[in-house]
């Protein structure tokens, strides 16, 4: 697909994209390719980062036009996010083009936009988000990490971020922090005095975690410090619905897989998707998918702001619980429809379980997810 | 941000087939709607604790006078409708239709949907979505002329004799039989489960015209005056208490042979298109006693009227509740702008139909804890044993027009297409149920 | 079986006690019987309640010899509340036996046992408990009915109680309410002066509910005026404990309905029980069932005070819990194992339903349960 | 009250069958682990934060040379015991055992609980507990004398090779041909999630050995020694990541006939009565990590640590994992004071296996909420990332063994009398499943 300049890609844009994104990662990023990746050092293929970004445009999907993107919204990422998941293809999507550009998008602040988003709609940029700190909650206020600014207007950062995603290997981190104004984000490049990253061993190896230590670190402020908690909120807003898109992508490959399966494998002189045990489970998986698929597309209609979409705040909270729930429920059930098989290290299933509870996870767990739909809500 | 319920459209999206039409359709309905029925207030989805009707029940329930008042009313309002050209919207002109195309149907719904006008389910859920079709599809061409514009105008309300004893799950396994006689075929049989029967003008009986064919041959489906000798309609009652439906007794009802539908012995493929159209129906979103209540605004008032504002544990119940809901309503919302983009819908609505029962439960379920003991016997108090009313009509929604396990079968093989469970007695040549089957 | 005066009944005692019991009500308290006598004006078949208590002596089971009782304990009382549960008999053997009698053991009032235990026990008293205000929360502490004690040292009680059982025909009333000292057991004989009775109606239909108004209606205190809420606490072990016992009988009577129709029902040529989504439901429903009756067990014997049993506030809890959420599962899956039949009025699925709602919803619930029995255990 | 973990008897609650005996039997077996063991102390269920191992793994997961550390300990625990008569109390006396009762096996493992001494389960559960009785039912003399005082002296682990990669659930579809050839029988096949196959000397190999006769005819058993030329045992890795288990290659392996167990073509009864002490086995309680974990005391410790003490939502949820942990503890104690008393388990056992993986996987997911985003990656925090390796396990347990449908299925027809379905291939000869299975 080329990429056009309109802002809202219609039915036949939308299935080209998915395609071009499906077919890419069939050819490079195959299960075998995958696995292999998960456990090299860089942690994902820098070729198909690279094609995805100059072949289809994944990248530069939703960042503004005027910033080097391709204008498009939610909609259009998600039909992205939807293959991406679907292969579960390591690297710095998740964490550049959705946590990174949204969290430049979210603090509005023009000149940083100008300076990194064409990088990383281009992805030439790596750029992550540090929130959690080392009790491990995820919050957009109260943070134990210090931003202080010196007589030059300069600031520095002192503190710990635990479990940024991507951070080995990035070029910018947005990082949260206390400020005397109030919660603020700031930018801190990689090779920062006094900034030291490790990689963390993680639950999902398509999925890289690590730890930053700031002593003293020189950062630039996003946006104006005190604006932090509204830049959060907003950007967690875009980034659930992302996530969303990313769950039922992953979640349809497991149904997918385990329909095959329940076909062909033969026990009792039958395929065992003919016993009713085995043939609901799938039943119910294609319920709670069904739902879930539903969420996650008014969630991105809700955040591009379509006329007759609910309100974004209601739909992304609303997505993130119901696809949350229904991908670690379906990853479950593929284990169980597949028997022994499934609970091999060979078999992609766990690949999928793990991604699946580290998706419910990384936003603070189902306790917060499910009490922020009621504040979404008023409630 | 004000608690309302999920919006539903009042005007539909972007119709983008044969959009000039459909426009001056809107404003044709619209004059229509204006004359005759009053508009509902918008925000109507706010709960005040306290206030309004305190039913929250899914079926009718209600004594016989008020059941019987309703009927009238629908009836009225369908011949209204009728009269100014909104009968039958997409039905042959011959027949008293329009002939317009399905679209113009759900515009029409979409905009109705914002009057307050009389509840036509007892008309047009069966009789008009199921066995006006059906009768259009496989009657003769006097008997449509006899029966379709009477349907359409209110005056004959039709209903399903299918179900029996012995035929739940297992629809085809009909023992109802029907036995030719000159050019009349006699019937004798039990069917049940028939809401609306005793309302009903017509119905339309699957039977057993030849047992000696495997059990999805060998049977015929006929158009039943329900007025004819040896037809008896008995109220079942169900376990909320009311008798929202009916047992029929069919002894020697003697039917002509040109109320027939479909040739003779090929009745299940009849019956086939008949429930098409319902498992389609079923599962939609009304504006009723339940919608009120199982929704976030009565929800959310409700934990504020039960204390429960700041505890965590009643709050996170409530948000699981609320997410499933919410979601499915989106589902719902899809599946329709789906129709009014003028695609084929596809097989979300068997998951929205899961959906929609698990929901009711759980609200339900939820409401009786929040209610807590006040549930178990009616202390006066607005908005706690009135649930009762759901809880018990939950377990119907699991059961009535398919089993959760046929719709999941129906998943499983149509959707998924996942192999059948090897046939036991489909080759077999049918042979009556015996006595010893409840 | 003659009703022996050894404290502890052996294995075989159990058998005959429960055989007396069921075929006692196999041939007077069948459905039809049940049917008749739940629409009846009493409310109970009073012919079915004498015959138990002269020839069973099954109101006399836990009664302490010395006050007129067979002396057994819990672990025997259940055995007769787990027949008692599986054939739905209405009367009030529940309010008067388990929560009058009980309400008086947990008092410690001498006198007051002296008094009324026999009458109890012989089943021509008839007693029942009033904790539950018109707030309908279920409490052992904090009551608006409020007991005034004048210059002579007698009481006067004021106030409202609502969702007693077997309000309507009883002799005798516990009523919780304030003291000047703390919250008090009260004793309110039927007929005092300023004393209400007024049925409610109810959600099941075999156990009655009504309301009591007080208004400056004298009554005797039960123990010590500020033992009330100590008193509660313990009655509510022996009394779950009991509820458990009728919760573990009225859900294995639903098994056992729904295991026979799935053997005797036949749809596309087979007996529904052959199908693996019926065959399914009933092996989840025997295993909660199976871990529910241990729970029950388990709760009677620790009530008892068996040597290796747990603490009772611990097993009754759990009793508590497990059984309402296993009868209330168990009643609703029997309705969808029976299919239409099981939703008509004739079919007595809807009576073990409402049951077994009321069961888990009339000392508070779920949310009142699964809390307590934290605190039990001081978390 | 303290917070300590639901009592396990560390002593056995009133033998009531021959009793004098089993108190000499009781002082005897106290004697000889006072002298050789360490008692238990006494308290050990109370969990410290922060405090002990951080290694929640239902599986072993474990560098190869502490495994084999393990097994060695394993192994000298074994011997110590049958030196002193503890090896086979239930076995006769002309291969080493005791020759009492399965009460005095059950009052030894009782007291044995108290003390502290190396886990012997990769020696006792599918060895001893399966294969033993099996050779004591269907081997030859011979072969009982050589195999089952080596077996009981912990010189000789057996394994059972029974599942292959197309016989999982239905176990009877078995491929793995054997080929008799004058004395001997020619084994070719593959077996698949065999555990304990990397430590054993003898395997018990379930093979088709008349690929023409119904599937459940056929099949014949035998004992395999495992350093046979042709015996190749590759370790296969589950989700964890560690390798539990094993896939067995048995390449043109020649098997003497007289270590065949039962006669030719007889091995499916063979293979039942082996299977019968395993469901009976599985399910039970230990004082392993996992228990330690999915405890009262654990838990609630959790709780407090990540600040949810006074967090409704949370407490609520523990409340529940809880209330079916401890009612799960009851039934497993009233299960054992049956068999102390003498009389038959009941059909709770299954029950017992069903929630012991609901409990399992209902705390972990808990522990995973309670914990949070450090789930997703090793902080170096106590009692954090640690929960993932039960996580990961849980799934397995709904599994191995049998799945839960399996389970289910048994419950359904052997407990509750329900019919079976229809059998497709009980009847058709075998044909080795081909290729395209998987």
């Amino acid at each position: 697909m080329t990429v056009t300049t309109t802002a809202i890609a219609g039915a036949e844009e939308l299935e080209d994209l998915r395609l071009s994104v499906r077919s890419l990662l069939a050819d490079k990023s195959d299960e075998s390719r995958v696995r292999e990746v998960m456990e090299s050092d860089l942690g994902y293929d820098a070729s198909v980062w690279r094609q995805l970004a100059d072949q289809v445009g994944v990248q530069s999907l939703a960042v503004p036009e005027h910033h080097g993107g391709a204008g498009f919204g939610q909609v259009e990422l998600g039909v992205a996010l939807r293959e991406l998941g679907r292969a579960l293809v390591p690297g710095p999507f998740f964490s550049s083009v959705v946590l990174g550009a949204g969290a430049l998008l979210a603090a509005q602040d023009e000149s940083a936009m100008a300076a990194h988003l064409p990088g990383i709609a281009a992805g030439t940029t790596l750029a992550t988000l540090a929130v959690i700190e080392t009790d491990g909650q995820w919050r957009t206020h109260g943070f134990t990490t210090r931003a202080r600014e010196d007589a030059e207007a300069s600031w520095t950062l002192d503190g710990e971020k635990s479990l940024v995603l991507d951070a080995v290997g990035a070029d910018l981190y947005v990082v949260a922090a206390d400020t005397p104004h109030g919660p603020g984000l700031f930018l801190v490049e990689s090779g920062a005095a006094g900034l030291e990253v490790t990689g963390l061993r993680a639950l999902d190896p398509t999925r890289r975690v690590g730890r930053l230590t700031l002593t003293g670190t020189p950062a630039a402020a996003l946006g104006r410090p005190g604006n932090g908690t509204a830049a959060l909120e907003h950007l967690l807003d875009r980034a659930t619905a992302a996530l969303a898109a990313e769950q039922v992508g992953a979640a349809r490959a497991c149904l997918e897989m385990s329909v095959a399966y329940a076909r062909q494998r033969v026990q009792f002189g039958r395929p065992i998707g003919s016993f009713q045990a085995v043939k609901h489970m799938c039943a119910d998986m294609f319920t709670r998918l069904e739902v879930a698929e539903a969420a996650a597309t008014e969630a991105a209609r809700a955040v591009d702001g379509l006329p007759d979409a609910p309100p974004a705040g209601e739909a992304a909270a609303v997505a993130h619980a119901v696809c949350s729930e229904a991908f670690m429920f379906i990853a479950q059930q593929t284990i169980q429809v597949h028997g022994g098989i499934g609970f091999t290290w060979e078999h992609p299933a766990h690949l999928y379980f793990r991604r699946a509870k580290v998706s419910q996870l990384m936003f603070g767990g189902p306790a917060v997810y499910y009490e922020r739909l009621l504040e979404r809500w008023g409630v | 941000m004000t608690a309302s319920a999920p919006a539903t459209p009042a005007t539909p999206a972007s119709p983008t087939a044969s959009s000039s039409s459909i426009e001056a359709f809107v404003e044709e309905a619209s004059a229509f709607l204006d004359e005759h029925a009053t508009r509902r207030p918008t925000g109507t989805g706010r709960v005040v604790w306290g206030e309004g009707e305190d039913r929250i029940s899914y079926f009718g329930d209600e004594p016989p006078e008020v059941d019987r008042a309703k009927v009238d009313a629908a009836r009225a309002w369908q011949r209204t409708r009728h009269e100014h050209g909104f009968g039958w919207i997409t039905g042959p002109t011959e027949y008293g239709g329009r002939a317009l195309s399905p679209l113009h149907d759900l515009v029409y719904d979409q905009l109705e949907a914002g009057y307050d006008v009389p509840d036509t389910g007892v008309i047009s859920l069966i009789g008009l979505g199921m066995i006006g079709p059906t009768i259009l599809a496989h009657a003769r061409e006097e008997i449509k002329q006899r029966y379709l514009p009477a349907m359409f105008r209110g005056d004959a309300i039709a209903c399903q004799l299918f179900s029996e004893p012995g035929a739940g799950s297992d629809l085809a396994n009909v023992a109802t039989r029907a036995v030719r006689d000159g050019e009349e075929w006699v019937l004798n049989g039990q069917k049940v489960w028939t809401s609306v029967a005793h309302h009903a003008e017509l119905g339309m009986a699957v039977c057993r015209s030849d047992p000696s064919q495997p059990k999805h041959r060998g049977i015929t489906a006929f158009l039943v005056d329900m007025s004819l000798p040896g037809v008896e309609v008995r109220p079942l009652r169900q376990m909320t208490g009311g008798a929202e439906f009916n047992e029929v007794f069919l002894t020697d009802v003697r039917v002509p042979d040109d109320h027939r539908l479909g040739e003779v012995d090929d009745g299940w493929r009849v019956t086939m298109t008949t429930l098409m159209s319902e498992r389609a129906s079923v599962g939609g979103e009304g504006a009723g006693p339940v919608e009120r209540a199982v929704s976030r605004s009565y929800l959310t008032a409700m934990l504020e009227a039960m204390g429960l504002s700041r505890d965590a544990a009643a709050r996170r119940r409530l948000a699981e509740v609320l997410a499933d809901l919410t979601a499915t309503g989106y589902l719902n919302q899809q599946s329709l702008r789906t129709l009014l983009d003028g695609r084929a819908p596809g097989p979300e609505a068997s998951a929205s139909k899961l959906m929609f029962s698990h929901n009711l439960a759980a609200a339900s379920h939820l409401a009786a804890e929040m209610v807590g003991p006040r549930m178990i016997a009616e202390t006066g108090d607005w908005g706690t044993f009135s649930w009762n009313e759901l809880l018990l009509g939950t377990p119907a929604l699991r059961i009535l027009g398919g089993t959760e396990e046929i719709m999941k079968n129906i998943i499983g093989e149509r959707v998924l297409g996942l192999p059948k469970e090897p046939g036991t007695d489909t080759k077999a040549p049918f042979r009556a149920p015996t006595g010893e089957q409840s």
